[in-house]
């Protein structure tokens, strides 16, 4: 019985049209509401399921094994939260006379479209689907990214459209290529492009031409996970999009496209052995954290901030999966809990956004006093995305340096001097703006508003905190599994 | 037990009684070198009698640091005079506290008078406490050398015990060079400590060079009587340890009433000539300028950790 | 025992959330927190007792979800002992805080203050309690975040703010060097379990050893203040209310002591070259020196407190340093008697400075000022904190027969055991350690001796001063708690050394009460009593008999005599608080002689009157020191970063092109490696 | 048909596959933005043979499906849109580019060269058939990445956006006889709203910026 996984796609499908047809703000907030809540449902029947069969299936299309179930949470989650959270945001901007009814119409008609996408490239069997989906996903953020139409929107906009295009190309010419090496082994079907055929005859294919598909894999989606060099559309594009949007992004997109690349890797890695994937994914995680803690350093701006350090989360993700072993738990771990860290982050600095009404980090000081929810909110999403305890992201960067200790020293005294440069940077901005007298009045916020984000971000913190130092049971099993899947679960106690 | 009492006792007295002699010895010795007459030698004995029977003179901006703190220097410094053995070398408080434990006992002394000279609000008694803190903290590390030099001779830090072995010519020092330059560390220390010339000048009361006069200022009355007895038998602590530790020879090894006799009148004799000494120097010498005595200690010090070198080189 | 602990982890989480549960009740909030972290504080100095004196250690372990990490708990004497500290300081600090938070109420939010410290107090008790490493890393982080928190409770001010960011940066890079100290184990001991440490399947290679004593050094050192690592400390204590200055002083930085005693006689083994207790002694003096004498020019007290911290770090290095050389050399009673000297300094530093910081925050309650130059006269008008705030001072001045003379001077014969060491170098290195701690010892108490004087004697020097008021019952019996505390431990070293030997054995490995206390406990006589000995209680009942014979002769000779009371004479002036010695004046001389170190700049503008150039009008003096680590060591680090971020700033410049020509090549590079 | 020699055949896809690279040549060379639409849609043609090439080749018949859409799409719809767009603007020739056209043409012949290196070792795994002009494809996906790179003109670099699409398809088609029928419908669905968006940004360009120039957008930077 996969109803539950059908439900997870369809969902936010209707939902969009529902909103799109809606006639009051109201009727799109209750639908919104709903979607909120089945996401929520949705998501635990499935791990549930998973947890307990390994697998659900509906036939081709959908199909969830472990690994997507586990990214089902963090879409799930995530994605629940950032409904509620668009309600009061859009809502606020409404009642403010910044967007009409129409567009607020559009903007969740949108906003479903993409969450549907993501969820369907998740829970296909299928390299080519998965790749339609993600392009879905990617042509929907791109109308939401410029979804306020100022300059600076539409340039962002642009920046995303063709950096991601090229990117998104460039993923399918490696998908082609595996498909070219895969074709002569399994024949011409569409059986050809199914994950598990391809892991089951992995061993047979053609190692050049599999390393060459998953180096243009790598650069693709690679561009969509913002992982350097191929970040530079990120922060422009979180900065700019409406903040739900920017939480979205953050938290769902990057993973989904981390995402894919794991499951090119667990291809690769079947063919050429880790080592290969795995220092590609290692040097380009490093290259990240640092490119990242350089501009965290200089940053002005708060949303930008926030969109440096996913750069540099994703980095390190990276590098636990390069690594592998205890690695790879390191790094789901770590992409759960960044995605909730970083989605409540936005979530504040959207709040701040709408209150001033300019992103300058150093003119709003004195958060915790001006705006206790947003203030308290980055607060904690700040110290969870430093990497401190009690929260799940130092749990696993510890992880991910013990694993990679024993196989290259130095690459770790390097992760570990970049994490403190990120460290020392990102605080140094949150605790400077959660921390002392507030200087200026900006303009207060609607009760709705408020309400939802409250919501919205108690959800967030709330999984943040579940997931911090314990694993539920359920996930447990997801975890195990997955780890099995890069053949690693002899390295983990 | 009350044979031990009883040698306490005696040493209490002893320190007591000879103390205000040794200052009036030295008082007569200067006043002779500088072709006065000068003061009987008992002298000493008259004031504190005098004082005693005055009525002190208390400010009224201070606290009971500063009514309590005569008592306090009088009781640490006699209890370290109780430390080292007068005019016998084995004494039943030798357990109490050994060589170190003398140094801080002196110490608790000197922080109640700085204290003190704070209570009374005038600017002198800041100037002299002040003065007193940078002298007091320059001297130790030199004082602390030396002392280990010496403990090292004996293969201990417990004064009777090194006393006694000296006395007894056990583990004696074979070789004199690093015994002496410890000596001489050990002298120039205790010249700080205790205030006289060169680093101190204890008859002046010159606002621009008084150390410890300007501390005890104040005082009155008894009160000053009890310090500048305190005074007198730091000073004597000092020239006992000198003596004895250096030159232990007809100190009593045994504790027979004739020993004892004996050991006191060797012990009049020993600190009478240290006073003279002393006399004659405070009379050749000028006050020195107070950051010139830091280079007095330095020499010290150095002084100290040659004895040191020497001793390890010479023992091998 | 296990439910004994339980109830105390219990009490410290009740105190978490409790205040949180009902807000807008500053009272009840205020009692409640503290209630329970002082109840947990009992339970602590029982349970660390039960530690110390029973045979077994106390196991707990909880295994984890996550891999690697298992909640694993251990409770052996050394655990104990430091929970003993954490206890009894804990105890008499929430007594204090119940009175002293009342002034906060209102302007803060209790349940967010009560919390907050009981977590400390909790995390403090883990980490010491802690028998995995990963475990440790976790509560180590939590209780550097949590204290972080507690400096920065007054971030309305900028400076409070920038001291709580250095201390909490400076942290985390101590972490991260712990963090590589504890993986250099994991890899022989495939776990992070202790056990795992001190047992691996092959033993660790010379050069990691060696590599992990370093790291552990900075990384633990870092936390501990040792001199260059010290910066932040002076920053971040006195910025926290005064309770907290007091537990962070005198008990968080006790736990790095604990972990480097953990890492290298437990974990290494004891096996050690002599070097590495060298390098530790000398760290360990230059700590001592350098913390007392950047103590002396300052004039903020509870700044002058933080940098007395550092000197006594330094102080208990200087134990546990030639300790380790001595182990080095299989002398084991001398090693063991110098681990022991550290001990005893340890809980010893842990009580006194408790007690002075309170006595600060009682200052400062009154005051509200850290000025000592605003202070004056207190000891009229607070005649309790006066006291106690005097004991304090004596016992942190080492003067017999207190405490803190008692493990200086245990550390004074350590170091003067040298003369049986094989290498003449370290036969002379050590006696001039021994030189250096002297000289801190007498700088100490001049510093102490300006402290208190300065702050509680003469006339008051501000208004604030003229109108102080002893503190409340609460805050008085905290003091009078953590006083007798040192009292006890001052009179009674025959009782403590017994326990603190049932520490030192199983790491040294050699058990020397026995040789320790002489004359059945009456003296300690390390390692004989010919050497050296010294009785506490018999030097105080001395003290007390001639101070009594003192009045006996005053009044033999005298009668008795009422003083007559009258004004200082001051050269015919009447005598005014302006005319008294400040502070700046006193530690002239210091300054002068140690010019060369604290680099002064002093700034003296007159304004004269107009008629004549001999008639001062007005006069300005300022004076600073050159804070020279900062200046040389951390700023241009800081620079080096800053500059660095703004030359890659191009990487970002805007261009499309830029951005499309970054994926080309990285593309094209990726497929020639991919060959 | 099938006794057409295989040999002709392959050598038939090949020649299409070269007409389409040297559309590319031509694409980088030409400055009016009219003609390299017009060339986008030719080599479309082109690539709208090979396919049906293919298809006849092998009698994979929804390759046909395949070489329709491309006609209807990039030979008929794209262009129409892309045309639109250029006619509101205010040049109709580019005349700074970052690259100018002779050193463009030297890197686009280095890049051929490239993608015979790289391709080499995974040729022989292919069908006998089309394998070469995987080659072709690397090449023209590398030459329209670098077109984007060179224009500065937003259309321009639309135009190189889809000669990397083409260089995919000829991936695709030739390569591995084609992907399943259902991704090829997506793929070309994605292709369309993909050129769709764009197109819609182009024209929020011109109308924000009164220019589609877009080296001019650098705004947005540290």
């Amino acid at each position: 019985m996969a109803w539950p996984l059908l439900l997870l796609i369809t969902a936010p499908l209707l939902a969009g049209l529902g909103s799109l047809l809606a006639r009051s703000r109201r009727a799109v907030e209750v639908l919104q509401s709903l979607l909120a809540g089945t996401l929520l449902i949705a998501t635990a029947l499935v791990v549930e399921r998973v947890a307990a069969r390994g697998r659900v299936s509906f036939g081709l299309f959908p199909e969830a094994d472990a690994l997507s179930a586990w990214f089902d949470v963090i879409l799930g989650v995530v994605g629940a939260a950032g409904t509620l959270y668009a309600i009061g945001y859009l809502g606020e901007q409404l009642e403010r006379g910044q967007v009409s009814l129409s567009r607020f119409r559009q903007f969740f008609g949108l906003f479903d479209l993409y969450l549907a996408a993501m969820l369907a490239a998740l829970n296909v069997e299928n390299v080519a689907i998965m790749w339609i989906a993600i392009e879905g996903a990617t042509l929907s953020a791109a109308l939401l990214i410029g979804f306020e139409r100022s300059k600076a929107a539409l340039e962002a906009g642009w920046k995303f459209v063709i950096l991601s295009s090229v990117g998104i190309a460039l993923a399918l010419f490696g998908t082609i290529l595996l498909y070219y090496s895969s074709a002569h082994v399994l024949g011409v079907t569409s059986e050809t492009l199914r994950w598990s055929e391809l892991y089951r005859a992995a061993q047979k294919l053609d190692p050049t031409s599999v390393k060459m598909a998953f180096v243009f894999v790598l650069i693709g989606y690679g561009t969509k996970a913002g992982v350097a060099p191929m970040h530079t559309w990120l922060p422009d594009a979180h900065a700019e999009a409406p903040t739900p949007v920017s939480a979205m992004l953050s938290a769902n997109m990057l993973t989904v496209a981390v995402y894919a690349i794991l499951r090119f890797k667990a291809v690769v890695d079947r063919t050429v052995g880790p080592e290969f994937t795995g220092h590609l994914m290692v040097g380009l995680g490093l290259l990240s954290i640092g490119v990242a803690s350089v501009f965290l350093l200089v940053q002005r701006d708060y949303k930008r901030l926030f969109a440096y350090s996913s750069i540099e989360h994703i980095g390190i993700a990276f590098i636990g999966f390069g690594i592998g072993g205890a690695g790879v738990f390191g790094g789901i771990w770590h992409l759960l809990n960044h995605a909730l860290a970083k989605s409540t982050a936005f979530f504040a600095a959207g709040l701040v956004l709408l209150r001033h009404e300019h992103k300058m980090l150093e003119r709003v000081p004195g958060l915790l006093r001006q705006m206790p929810l947003a203030g308290s909110a980055i607060l904690v999403a700040g110290l969870a995305l430093a990497g401190m305890p009690p929260f799940g992201m130092f749990i696993s960067e510890v992880l991910i340096a013990t694993e990679a200790y024993a196989a290259a020293p130095v690459a770790v005294y390097a992760f570990l001097a970049l994490l403190t440069l990120a460290f020392a940077a990102l605080l140094y901005q949150v605790l400077r703006m959660a921390l002392g007298e507030p200087v200026e009045a900006g303009r207060a916020l609607g009760g709705r508003c408020l309400g939802f984000s409250a919501i919205a971000v108690l959800l967030n913190v709330a999984a943040l905190v579940a997931t911090g130092l314990w694993i539920p049971v359920q996930l447990g099993r997801l975890i195990t599994s997955i780890v099995g899947i890069f053949g690693a679960a002899a390295s983990l106690p | 037990m009350l044979h031990a009492l009883l040698l306490v006792g005696v040493q209490t007295i002893v320190l007591l009684v000879v103390a205000p002699f040794v200052v009036g010895l030295i008082r007569k010795v200067k006043a002779r070198l500088q072709c006065r007459r000068g003061a009987g030698v008992f002298q000493p004995y008259a004031d504190l009698a005098k004082l005693f029977r005055k009525q002190p003179v208390v400010s009224t901006t201070t606290s009971w640091i500063f009514t309590a703190t005569p008592y306090i220097l009088f009781a640490s410094t006699l209890a370290a005079g109780l430390l080292v053995p007068v005019f016998a070398s084995k004494m039943p408080l030798n357990f109490a506290g050994n060589i170190i434990a003398l140094v801080y006992l002196l110490a608790l002394g000197t922080f109640f008078l700085i204290l003190a000279g704070l209570d009374a609000g005038s600017a002198f008694g800041g100037m002299g406490s002040s003065r007193e803190a940078i002298v007091a903290s320059l001297t130790e590390p030199a004082m602390i050398l030396s002392i280990f030099a010496i403990a090292l001779t004996a293969g201990s830090t417990n004064l009777s015990t090194i006393v006694h072995k000296t006395a007894l010519l056990e583990g004696i020092v074979t070789d004199p060079a690093p015994h002496l330059m410890a000596l001489a560390a050990l002298f120039i220390v205790a010249l700080a400590e205790t205030g006289r010339v060169p680093v101190d000048n204890p008859a002046t009361h010159l606002e621009l060079t008084m150390i410890h006069e300007a501390m005890v200022l104040e005082y009155s009355g008894r009160y000053l009587a009890l310090v500048e007895w305190a005074a007198g038998i730091k000073l004597l602590v000092f020239l006992t340890l000198i003596a004895n530790v250096f030159a232990p020879w007809g100190i009593a090894t045994t504790h027979t009433p004739a020993a004892i006799g004996i050991g006191i009148l060797v012990y009049l004799v020993k600190v009478s000539g240290l006073a003279v000494l002393i006399g004659t120097i405070e009379s050749m010498f000028a006050k020195l300028r107070l950051f010139r005595v830091t280079d007095l200690l330095g020499v010290a010090f150095i002084l100290a950790l040659l004895a040191l070198v020497f001793f390890y080189i010479l023992r091998g | 025992m296990t439910t004994l602990l339980l109830a105390l982890l219990g009490c410290y989480a009740a105190g978490i959330f409790l205040p949180l549960c009902l807000p807008g009740r500053p009272r009840i909030q205020n009692v409640i927190a503290n209630g329970l972290a002082g109840a947990a504080g009992l339970l602590g100095v029982i349970l660390s007792l039960m530690g110390l004196l029973s045979a077994q250690p106390l196991l707990l372990s909880v295994p984890s979800t996550l891999p690697f990490l298992t909640f694993a708990i251990q409770i052996d004497p050394l655990a104990a002992f430091f929970v003993l500290t954490i206890s009894l300081a804990g105890l008499a600090v929430s007594i204090f805080a119940l009175g002293y938070l009342v002034e906060y109420s209102g302007r803060r939010s209790m349940g967010a203050l009560g919390a907050l410290y009981n977590g400390f107090l909790l995390s403090m008790t883990l980490v010491v309690i802690a028998d995995d490493g990963f475990f440790f890393l976790v509560v180590w982080e939590l209780m550097s975040l949590v204290s972080y928190f507690l400096v920065v409770t007054e971030h309305e001010k900028a400076e409070v703010r920038y001291a709580g960011f250095f201390y909490l940066i400076m942290m985390h890079v101590g972490t991260a060097f712990i963090i590589l100290t504890f993986l250099i184990f994991f890899q022989e001991a495939g776990s992070f379990s202790f056990e795992a440490f001190r047992h691996p399947e092959q033993p660790l290679p010379e050069g990691m050893r060696t590599f992990a004593f370093l790291l552990a050094l900075i990384g633990f050192g870092t936390k501990a203040g040792i001199v260059p690592l010290h910066v932040w400390l002076p920053y971040a204590h006195p910025a926290a209310p005064s309770h907290i200055s007091a537990l962070m002083s005198g008990v968080m930085i006790k736990t790095a002591i604990y972990a480097l005693i953990r890492v290298y006689f437990d974990f290494l083994g004891g096996q050690f070259p002599w070097w590495w207790g060298f390098v530790i002694l000398v760290v360990g003096a230059v700590s001592a020196l350098l913390g007392v004498l950047y103590a002396l020019m300052e004039h903020d007290l509870k700044s002058l407190l933080a940098y007395h911290s550092v000197e006594n770090i330094g102080i208990i290095l200087l134990g546990i340093g030639a300790g380790m050389i001595f182990q080095a050399f299989g002398l084991k009673d001398f090693a063991a008697l110098g681990l022991l000297a550290g001990l005893y300094h340890t809980i010893n530093h842990a009580m006194f400075k408790a007690l002075l910081f309170l006595g600060a925050g009682a200052l400062l309650s009154v005051t509200h000022t850290r000025n000592m130059e605003e202070y004056g006269g207190l000891l009229r008008r607070m005649p309790w904190t006066g006291f106690f705030f005097l004991i304090g001072a004596v016992s942190i001045a080492a003067l017999p027969p207190t405490n803190g003379f008692v493990s200086e001077w245990l550390v004074f014969q350590t170091l003067f055991l040298s003369f049986h060491l094989p290498a003449l170098f370290l036969k002379l290195m050590l006696p001039i350690a021994a030189a250096m701690l002297a000289l801190t010892g007498v700088l100490a108490l001049a510093c102490f001796a300006k402290a208190f004087g300065i702050s509680f004697l003469a006339q008051p020097r501000s208004g604030h001063a003229r109108h102080a008021e002893e503190v409340s019952p609460a805050m008085r019996i905290g003091m009078a708690a953590l006083a007798g505390v040192c009292v006890v431990l001052g009179l009674a070293p025959m009782v403590v050394v017994p326990w603190l030997d049932r520490i030192t054995e199983p790491l040294i490995g050699a058990s020397i009460q026995g040789k320790v206390l002489a004359l059945d406990g009456w003296a300690l006589a390390p390692v004989n009593v010919e050497f050296s000995s010294l009785s506490t209680p018999a030097l105080a009942l001395m003290l007390a008999g001639l101070a009594a014979l003192g009045l006996v002769l005053a009044w033999l000779f005298g009668g008795r005599i009422t003083a007559r009371y009258y004004k200082t004479w001051g050269c015919g002036l009447n005598l005014t608080p302006r005319m008294e010695y400040t502070a700046i004046g006193f530690v002239q001389p210091i300054k002068r002689v140690f010019s060369t170190l604290y680099r002064p700049t002093v700034k003296l503008e007159t304004e004269f009157i107009e008629e004549s150039r001999y008639f001062a009008k007005r006069r300005w003096f300022e004076f600073h020191i050159e804070p020279v680590f900062q200046r040389y060591l951390y700023d241009p680090v800081v620079a080096f970063f800053s500059t660095m971020a703004d030359r890659l700033r191009f990487i970002q410049s805007g261009s499309l092109h830029l951005y499309l020509t970054y994926i080309f090549v990285t593309l094209v590079l990726l497929l020639l490696i991919a060959m | 048909m099938q006794q057409m020699p295989l040999q002709i055949g392959s050598q038939m896809v090949d020649l299409c596959a070269a007409l389409l690279l040297l559309t590319c040549f031509a694409i980088v060379a030409q400055r009016r933005l009219t003609a390299c639409v017009d060339l986008f849609a030719l080599q479309s043609v082109f690539l709208a043979a090979t396919a049906g090439l293919v298809a006849f080749l092998t009698g994979i018949h929804h390759i046909y499906v395949a070489a329709a859409l491309i006609v209807v799409i990039k030979v008929i719809v794209i262009p129409r849109i892309l045309k639109q767009v250029i006619e509101r603007l205010n040049v109709s020739r580019e005349l700074v580019m970052n690259v100018n056209i002779p050193t463009g043409l030297l890197i686009c012949g280095i890049l051929v060269i490239l993608s015979c290196f790289i391709t080499q070792p995974i040729i022989p795994i292919g069908f006998l058939l089309t394998r070469d002009s995987l080659t072709i494809a690397l090449a023209i996906v590398l030459i329209g990445f670098f077109t984007m790179i060179a224009r500065k003109k937003a259309v321009t670099q639309v135009i190189g956006f889809l000669v990397m699409e083409n260089g995919l398809f000829l991936g695709a088609t030739a390569a591995a006889y084609g992907m399943p029928l259902i991704v090829e419908l997506g793929v070309f669905f994605d292709v369309l709203v993909g050129a769709l968006i764009i197109g819609i940004y182009t024209h929020r360009l011109q109308d924000a910026f009164d220019s589609v120039d877009t080296s001019k957008l650098t705004v947005l930077k540290e």
